[in-house]
């Protein structure tokens, strides 16, 4: 008589049971996912990396520094006196295009800003929030390379970031500068590689110049 | 209340909503819901990105690093200037002119915008140092209320017009002999303006000219035409000086040499190698220089005359000074009743002045009559006192005041039937006895040259923006003479023209650009025959060299002395004014000037340096009288003169002589712009041709209604609790002793320190490198707020409004507290006498900073130089920094105060510092920009900074360079040794903080046999009560 | 034992045996007799704690403790090197002229994170080792069990005790209450 | 057994009666039958409607406010320099204060063997979950960028920065946090016993599931009472030394400050002495209507309410001795800044405040010394709220007179709410009210196993019985009353 009792009288069915192990496994995934979710899936290793925009005009760093072996400072002129690297004006372009494919559509857009003297407008690619103050200068000339920030330009068909530019990326470079360091003369030649291990050159080039990177928060920040 | 919309057009209505506001403080909560929240901290960049790309500037930085790819143009120009490195400041030398006399300036340009000036080193007048007016006439440019463009009021109509339209018409109008002509400019120093004025009257001869100027020197000027016969400019030399004799003089802020005055003065104070510069001062309410004085004498300013003739009277008769035939008059000439308290200090100083025969000087305030000048340059001439003349540029120009009149009565005479007003503003700061205003309405053509569309320009046919000082070419002199150069900075923003492009248009020389103008002037007084040399160094100097006057041989001129004596008699029979006849003193405002700094910011929320208010003007009045009168602090008060009403807040002020009021001109503007509308009390209704300085005979009663001013000290009224407590700290905050006793026992500004040892928990922390320190010195802070503006202008520091500041939420950087010390065991209202000190006040950079270990984000640290880092982008706004902090010197962005800026208001921003948003705290980084951008300097060509190689801008700016930066860890540097000296100490060591700013003692340098101090609280009261604190 | 099982075989497997007590006396003696007659898998279920009973069942201590403390010290543990590491190791800056690691500053946290370590296992630890949460159970397919957490008494003995004999088990529970011995069935 | 000297009267101070915990003739039935009856009832009643529109209405508010404050910033507050902090931390100081009772009392007077706690602890262990919840709000929402708050928790992030663990703020980060937590379980694990017995009178299925879920499967097993009771020993003894923790963290907030009148070492036990005051306040405040309405008078007794009027007293004395000692340092000590702040409290421009915290907090209790009075429902009732009021303007004179006037006289102010911060005041408790009401209606409020537990009934009622049958006789764990 049992039986017929249990029946009309609530119980939670025996599946119930079963499904203990699921739910506990499930609570603890769940938490994990979402830390690694937000560890990777937040950083900007993730969400800046491969910034690749379409420029007004194509222009091809592989085939100027890469083919034609031009030199980074022959536009970017600030780079080495100042905290700008600086974007060259239209007329630096036309000191070759003048001449050198003086015709071809794709160079339409500077054609018309050195005519009309309105600027062609880049797109960014390497953009670092407005409270930091980068500047070029300081980096370039105690001997940190341009590859170490923004990869194998001379490869480049169209620009993208390579590296993430985070403010954690910054420091770890500021810690221990030696894995960057390089001689003066290499810091502009992106494909230049050390014939020593980098971080004995890098330890010694750092005693040489005496090169003790700030880690203040005003370094960066005012 | 409708959300408002950011229009530049229609303008701001962040400002708008202030000046509607201002006079209504329950509207509070209406003023803060027009700050709408930011969009979560992005508008920095958003308006960063904006103006830079408005400028064409190479580059644009912005977007969050959390935002993925936010799109980002780059703009670099199409042809790069040459020589010109986008993103790297350039510095230009140019001057700016005010009331005649031209300043030079050095202006900081980044990417074609001006965007802060500082003192030109070469300028005679500067000396690197500037004005707090003047750095603040920067905002000016930008001021998004300038008028835009040319309007013609006819019938009520108001049309836009060009400037080719009023060529047109100039054309004609300025076609005959000028007949019916009249021009009325401002004083100009300018030798350009002098020649196109040549060529307009050579062009026109029939055409009247008139040179107006509310505020002027004009007394002392026909002082000295009264002594000399002939109009001489004084040159005062207090470097070397002994003594100094003010009677209701301030050469240390209101004289347009007051910067090099200040600099020799700190020098002349400096206790080793100074010369003492006992400052004597007669004046009826406080002046920067009485706040300085070792002997100050509250008296009516109508008094002042009596107290020198008694002096002069006992430097013959006691100290055998024999006045020369024609001025012996001035023997006799006594005032009727004299006070003990009179007497005893024009015998004092009778007995000083006399026992620095050559070595003292006697300087009167442009408010006295031309007689009491007349007798100060008499007893100058006969004590050889170390001032100089030198002749006056336009010897034969009436007085302003009478050029005024003249014109008033040419206007009303209807002959005036074209008028050309030249800058000023005269509908509103002309006399008001002249009834400008009206007869105005008489001139069927009226043409005015002007900054804003004001009270002027709305009255008369044509409008003209004028061209801004930065935008324009021109020229002018310095108060001793030198040439001084002005180039523009940026191209007119506003479509606006300077005056000589205006006059010579005038002259009908049409196409004439001021560059022209300048460059013809030029040519005259270059003596070189390489001219391009010439006029590039000219430039690049901002003075010529050696283009200072000479000095004059003076004569005393025996003629028109006499006069000059009935003059001063006639002055000292005047009965003294009483509290129910009380005198009104309509003096120069501080701040925005005459008026036409009205709708400045910077300046309106600039604390007066004595009253501390903000965004208006008050009466000043004594605590005494104003018991008399029934007045309470902060109640609006009925002026009444001449049967005009003019009603304005009281301000009890100790230190102000009795039945004596203070009254600053400048206020209640009516078209000043969206900021300075309405702001303060029209002084100018008071203002007559006859009295233009001291309304005496008008009556002041209380009105019953209060009103509160914005102060940004003492915001309340203070109960005797905290009365008695306040008096009892500021000898220990400001340390102050005799000169005497200091050489006696150097550590006199120790003696008070009683607390235990200030030992720590742990080791302390070691600090290598450069450590950076500053040094204030007390003994030299006049307390003239051009470092407030410094700092504002170099740091991107918001103006927050009135309501705000009522609120205690003003932000600058730095103060200057002011405190005053008075006689012991008085209540606030029987305060007569009060002896009042400065200090400036910033973030003093502890090395054991209270506010660091309590930041839970550790958003501020101390950095490994020694800096106590603000890091605004880490800030998460708990303010328990703020709590912490024992001087109160961090300042939290309740709202975001940029939101609502203009476009062109936020080309001013130095893009060297970030734009703080809402809700995060900033505070003094010892201009972290600056050091950063030094350093990366050095480095980058291996040097090691030079001492004073970094300079930030409240030191860069200080007149008296009382304020010291550098290198602590560096023995030699100066602010080490500054911190050697025995009178440097810290504010509240006792808490063992261990700032990195120290002060310097302040030194009193009294006479002998001057008894206790005269006035405000023996020191040694005052330091004595240091001993409880521990 | 064996009979048991034969008998059994044609109807729902058999969890155990139920009877009810009205009163605590009752079942602390009953629960002594059950205890006494060397029965492991058998248990009393009441109301409310009853002081005495555990000793009456013959129940032995709870190992919780144990875990409590251990998690506590793991607390501290955690706590103290998260400070050491964050402020002293990964991420140095100075404040106010202090030391980089000093204990008196960290006292506060390390003492929170023990206690909620702690605390936690406390409760997590005794769930576990109840076995709960078990929302299902034989027991509550029976009507008169649902008093037991309002005002009865019960013992059951489950068929899965070695010493289970369904004749002998009933006999003892009989013995003992005056209240019909209910036989609970698996849930099928 | 004492009889009692009237129906639902069981005071009295004689030591020698024990008095019964329980009155009226109540048996475990009828006790299930009051306490889950409240919870059963098809619909509640309609004060608790009327209760629940105007709490549920505040709260609303509340959340404007904060709506408000977020899009428009701080300012919309009276804050300014020098008074950084305002109502934000003083509310939170007050409600973390009140969250303080319903640990002690379950924790502490458990710990003590306060058998008469039984009746309230559950009660007052919700009032202190629903006192932390609204604690919580404020330290949130008055941070300048409330969207970057989450800074203040040692995340790994792109930054590569941490929290400064020097900072107080930080310790009450966690001190809270674990508070909060641990009051949760605690609360939690006492109700599961409760909830099985609403679960087994389930007449609805969904009524079933829920509390059956809620209950985890409890079945009364002795060999979990076992373990239960262990554990609930272990929590108990860990959430005493953390309750004395909890206020002594939030008033280091203030001490390790430098501020005078802040930076004070007698603060902490002075924060608890008065956290606990207040929580026995508001607990009172609470259960004396709560007991009226739902008819609990005979479980909730005259008895409990003495009880803890004396508890007043005695911390309100505390309070009192710590107001004193402030007062006696600040001269002893010679520090004129200090002396000058305490002066300042008495007579400065905040002296209304700091008087009505006087008479409020001190003055007021002395009348629990008579017994007519305390056992006054009404006057005890009015007496709590008043003391509620007094512990808010402590905060407050703690917090805003101190910072007012600190060191530099020309960097003094005075602080002035404004409306948003009185409404933002006003709609937290209306949250508090809202979560609470929730409470009675759908959670049992009496722990009723505890209650069972020391109800006469509990225990072996006919001594005769001992020494029989042939069990150990190990019945000194039956107690005979």
């Amino acid at each position: 008589m049992n039986e017929d009792k249990s029946n009309d009288i609530f119980i939670f069915p025996k599946w119930t049971g079963v499904l203990r192990p699921a739910v506990a496994v499930g609570a603890l995934g769940g938490v994990l996912y979402a830390a690694i979710v937000v560890a990777f899936g937040f950083s900007p290793q993730a969400t800046d990396v491969g910034y690749e925009p379409v420029q007004p005009v194509p222009y091809s760093h592989a085939l100027h520094v890469g083919q034609l072996g031009m030199d980074c400072r022959y536009c970017h002129t600030g780079v080495e006196v100042a905290a700008n690297a600086l974007i060259p004006p239209s007329q630096t372009c036309m000191n070759c295009h003048k001449t050198v494919r003086a015709n071809s559509e794709k160079l339409i857009p500077v054609f018309e800003s050195y005519s009309t003297g309105m600027p062609v407008e880049w797109i960014r690619v390497h953009d670092l929030p407005d409270y930091v103050y980068f500047n070029h200068s300081a980096h370039v000339r105690r001997g940190v390379g341009c590859v170490s920030c923004h990869g194998r330009i001379d490869t480049m068909e169209v620009v993208s970031q390579q590296k993430p530019l985070s403010m954690g990326w910054c420091l770890d470079c500021h810690r221990n500068p030696e894995e960057h360091l390089r001689p003066a003369d290499y810091v502009f030649q992106l494909d230049w590689v050390p014939e020593e291990d980098q971080l004995v050159l890098g330890a010694r080039l750092r005693e040489i110049n005496d090169i003790n990177p700030p880690q203040d928060c005003n370094t960066c920040h005012r | 209340m409708p959300p408002m919309k950011n229009d530049i057009e229609t303008g701001l209505t962040y400002w708008r909503s202030l000046d509607e506001l201002a006079r209504t403080p329950e509207f509070q909560e209406a003023v803060q819901r027009e700050f709408p929240g930011d969009d979560w901290d992005r508008l920095p960049s958003a308006t960063r990105r904006q103006f830079l790309k408005v400028m064409g500037a190479s580059l644009a930085m912005a977007g969050l690093t959390a935002c993925r790819w936010p799109k980002e143009e780059i703009v670099p120009f199409a042809h790069r200037p040459e020589g010109r490195t986008p993103g790297v400041p350039e510095h230009f030398a140019t001057s700016m002119e005010l009331g005649g006399v031209a300043l030079g300036m050095l202006v900081t340009s980044f990417d074609g915008r001006p965007i802060k000036a500082e003192g030109n080193r070469l300028h005679p007048d500067s000396l690197g140092a500037l004005t707090a007016i003047a750095q603040a006439d920067i905002l000016q440019l930008y001021d998004p209320d300038r008028s835009r463009r040319l309007l013609l009021r006819e019938s009520g109509q108001q049309y836009v017009k060009t400037w080719s339209d009023f060529e047109a018409v100039a054309v004609e109008d300025f076609a005959g002999d000028g007949t019916g002509v009249a021009v009325l400019a401002g004083a100009s120093s300018s030798p350009t303006r002098a020649m196109v004025r040549d060529q307009f009257l050579e062009a026109h001869p029939e055409a009247g000219w008139y040179e107006y100027e509310p505020i002027s020197r004009d007394n002392e000027r026909e002082g000295t035409r009264l002594v000399f016969g002939t109009p001489l400019r004084v040159q005062p030399k207090v470097d070397t000086v002994g003594v100094i004799a003010c009677f209701d003089a301030d050469p240390l802020f209101d004289h347009p040499s007051s910067l090099r005055l200040a600099r020799e003065f700190a020098a002349a104070r400096h206790p080793e190698t100074g010369t003492g510069a006992r400052l004597y001062v007669t004046e009826s309410s406080y002046s920067l220089t009485g706040v300085r004085a070792d002997h100050r004498m509250a008296v009516p300013s109508s008094r002042v005359p009596v107290v020198l003739a008694r002096v002069a009277n006992l430097l013959v008769a006691e100290h055998h000074l024999d006045l020369p035939a024609a001025a012996a008059g001035y023997a006799g000439a006594a005032g009727q009743e004299i006070s003990e308290q009179e007497i005893d200090f024009a015998k004092l100083l009778a007995a000083d002045l006399a026992g620095h025969r050559g070595s003292g000087v006697i300087l009167v305030g442009p408010r006295q009559e031309p007689a009491v000048h007349a007798l100060a340059a008499v007893l100058n001439q006969v004590l050889e006192s170390t001032l100089d003349y030198t002749a006056d540029p336009d010897p034969d120009r009436p007085s302003h005041i009478e050029a005024i009149g003249e014109l008033a009565a040419e206007m009303a005479s209807g002959s005036v039937e074209t008028l050309l007003v030249l800058g000023g503003n005269p509908v509103y700061d002309a006399p008001a006895d002249l009834q400008f205003g009206e007869l105005l309405a008489r001139v069927p053509l009226s043409i005015h040259l002007s900054l804003y569309d004001d009270e002027t320009s709305q009255r008369c046919t044509w409008h003209l923006p004028r061209a801004h000082g930065l935008e324009a070419w021109g020229d002018g002199t310095a108060w001793d003479g030198t040439l001084t150069m002005r180039q523009p900075l940026i191209a007119p923003l506003y479509d606006g023209r300077s005056v000589i492009e205006v006059l010579s248009l005038a002259s009908g020389l049409n196409s004439i650009s001021g560059y022209e103008l300048v460059r013809e002037n030029l040519r005259k007084s270059a003596s070189s025959i390489d001219f391009e040399g010439f006029w590039r160094r000219a430039l690049h100097d901002g003075t010529v060299e050696s283009t200072a006057w000479d000095t004059v041989q003076t004569r005393l001129n025996p003629g028109r002395l006499a006069v000059a004596v009935d003059g001063l008699r006639a002055l000292l029979v005047s009965d003294p004014p009483s509290a129910d006849r009380p005198e009104v003193v309509l003096i120069a405002d501080s701040r925005v000037w005459d008026g036409r700094f009205a709708n400045n910011g910077w300046l309106q929320e600039l604390p007066d340096s004595l009253t501390k208010v903000t965004w208006d003007n008050a009466l000043l009045v004594s605590p005494v009288t104003a018991r008399e009168l029934g007045i309470a602090d902060g109640e609006i008060a009925v002026v009444e003169a001449g049967g005009t009403n003019v009603e304005v807040p009281t301000f009890v002020l100790p230190g102000q002589a009795r039945s004596s009021m203070t009254l600053a001109l400048g206020y209640g503007r009516t078209a000043a712009g969206r900021i300075g509308n309405g702001v303060g009390a029209d002084a100018y209704q008071l203002r007559t041709t006859k009295a233009p300085h001291m309304v005496s005979g008008a009556t002041v009663r209380g009105s019953g209604r209060s009103y509160s001013l914005a102060t940004t000290q003492d915001h309340f009224a203070i109960d005797t609790a905290g009365f008695k407590e306040r008096n009892r700290r500021v000898g220990e905050l400001v340390r102050e002793a005799s000169i005497d006793a200091y050489m006696a026992n150097p550590e006199v500004f120790h003696e008070h320190e009683h607390h235990p040892p200030l030992i720590s928990l742990w080791k302390d922390q070691e600090y290598e490198g450069e450590q950076w320190g500053m040094a204030i010195d007390l003994n030299t802070c006049i307390g003239c707020n051009a470092c407030v503006v410094a700092c504002q202008a170099e740091n991107n520091i918001p103006v927050v409004g009135r309501e705000q500041v009522l609120n205690q939420r003003e932000m600058q950087w730095i103060r200057i507290d002011r405190y005053f010390k008075t006689e012991p065991g008085l209540g606030s209202d029987e305060i007569d006498n009060a002896e009042v000190v400065f200090q400036p006040m910033t973030c003093v950079h502890c090395e054991n900073a209270p506010c660091e270990q309590v930041c839970p984000v550790a958003a501020t640290q101390h950095t490994t130089d020694g800096l106590n880092a603000m890091v605004y982008n880490r800030c998460v706004g708990t303010r328990y920094c703020s709590n912490n902090c024992p001087l109160k010197v961090r300042r939290f962005n309740f709202f975001n105060y940029h939101k609502e800026l203009a476009d062109t208001s936020k080309m001013q921003f130095n893009p060297e510092v970030t734009v703080r948003a809402r809700g995060v705290m900033e505070k003094c980084t010892f201009c972290v920009q600056r050091i950063e951008a030094v350093r990366i300097g050095a480095r980058n060509d291996n040097r090691p900074i030079a001492d004073g190689e970094i300079v930030p801008a409240c030191a860069q700016t200080c007149p008296t360079q009382a304020i010291t930066f550098g290198n602590l860890n560096d023995s030699k540097s100066s602010v080490s040794r500054l911190r050697e000296e025995k009178r440097s100490y810290a504010t509240l060591a006792e808490l063992n903080i261990r700032p990195r700013a120290h002060y310097l003692g302040r030194l009193s340098n009294r006479a002998a046999g001057a008894g206790p101090d005269g006035h405000g609280a023996p020191h040694g009261e005052a330091d004595s009560h240091g001993k409880e604190t521990a | 034992m064996s009979t048991g099982n034969t008998t059994r075989n044609d109807r729902a497997a058999l969890y155990g045996y139920l009877v009810a007590f009205d009163k605590v006396d009752e079942l602390l003696v009953a629960a002594a007799a059950v205890r006494d007659a060397g029965y492991t898998r058998w248990d009393a279920h009441t109301p409310f704690v009853i002081h005495g009973l555990d000793a009456a069942m013959g129940v032995k201590k709870t190992v919780l403790p144990y875990i409590v403390f251990l998690a506590g010290l793991t607390g501290t543990a955690a706590g103290i090197l998260l400070q050491w590491w964050t402020n002293a190791v990964d991420y140095p800056f100075l404040i106010s002229g202090k030391p980089l690691f000093s204990l008196p500053a960290n006292i506060p946290v390390a003492f929170e994170t023990t206690i909620l370590f702690a605390a936690i296992s406390a409760l997590v630890g005794m769930l576990a080792l109840n076995g709960l949460p078990q929302l299902s159970h034989p027991l509550f397919s029976n009507r008169s069990f649902k008093r037991v957490t309002d005002d009865r008494f019960f013992i059951s003995i489950e068929a899965q005790d070695p010493l289970f004999e369904v004749a002998k088990t009933r006999e003892l529970l009989e013995s003992v209450s005056d209240q019909p011995v209910e036989e609970i069935e698996e849930l099928s | 057994m004492s009889t009692p000297v009237s129906y639902l009267d069981n005071t009295g101070d004689d030591p020698a009666v024990r008095a019964r915990l329980v009155v009226g003739d109540n048996d475990f039935h009828s006790v299930t039958n009051t306490v889950c009856g409240i919870v059963e009832q098809p619909r509640p009643p309609k004060f608790w409607w009327v209760a629940f529109a105007a709490s549920s209405s505040l709260t609303l508010v509340l959340f404007a406010c904060i709506g408000y404050l977020v899009t428009t910033g701080i300012g919309v507050w009276g804050l300014q320099v020098p008074v950084g902090w305002g109502y934000a931390i003083v509310n939170f100081v007050f409600w973390v204060g009140i969250g303080h009772a319903g640990t002690l009392i379950s924790a502490i007077l458990f710990l003590l063997r306060q058998r008469w706690r039984t009746s309230i602890n559950r009660f007052a262990e919700a009032m202190t979950i629903f006192a932390v919840v609204c604690a919580g709000i404020f330290p949130g929402i008055h941070v300048g960028r409330i969207w970057f708050a989450y800074w203040l928790f040692p995340i790994p992030n792109q930054m590569s920065m941490w929290p400064n663990f020097r900072s107080p703020l930080l310790w009450d980060v966690f001190a809270v946090g674990t508070y909060a937590t641990v009051s949760l379980l605690f609360w939690y694990m006492g109700m599961i016993p409760d909830l099985a017995s609403i679960r087994d009178r389930a007449t609805t299925k969904l009524r079933f599931y829920i509390y059956g879920v809620l209950s985890l499967g409890w079945r009364s097993s002795n060999r979990h009472w076992h373990r239960f009771e262990f554990a609930y020993l272990l929590l108990a003894s860990l959430a005493t030394p953390l309750v004395l923790s909890v206020h002594s963290v939030v008033s280091f907030d203030f001490a390790v400050s430098i501020m005078p009148g802040w930076h004070t070492t007698i603060f902490p036990p002075y924060f608890v002495a008065g956290a606990i005051f207040s929580g026995f306040a508001m607990v009172v405040t609470l259960i004396i209507p709560t007991r009226k309405f739902f008819g609990l008078e005979e479980i909730i007794t005259a008895r409990h309410l003495e009880n803890m009027a004396k508890i007043m007293l005695a911390t309100g004395m505390m309070v009192g001795l710590a107001y004193s000692t402030e007062f006696f340092i600040a001269w002893y000590s010679g520090n004129t800044y200090e002396a000058f702040t305490f002066l300042n409290r008495a007579f400065g421009p905040y002296a209304w405040a700091y008087w009505t915290m006087v008479t409020c907090n001190v003055l007021v209790p002395q009348i629990f010394w008579f017994r007519k009075l305390r056992n006054k429902t009404i006057i005890l009732w009015v007496a709590s709220i008043l003391i509620n009021v007094g512990m808010w303007f402590e905060r407050f004179v703690i917090v805003v007179s101190s910072l007012s006037r600190d060191y530099l006289p020309t960097s003094w102010g005075y602080y002035r709410p404004t409306a948003i911060d009185v409404l933002t005041f006003v709609g937290s408790f209306g949250l508090f009210f809202t979560l609470f009401l929730l409470f009675v209606r759908f959670l049992p409020m009496v722990g009723m196993a505890e209650v069972k537990g020391v109800m006469p009934q509990a225990h072996l009622d006919r001594p005769g019985h001992r020494g029989h049958g042939d069990y150990h006789g190990d019945i000194a764990g039956v107690e005979v009353v």
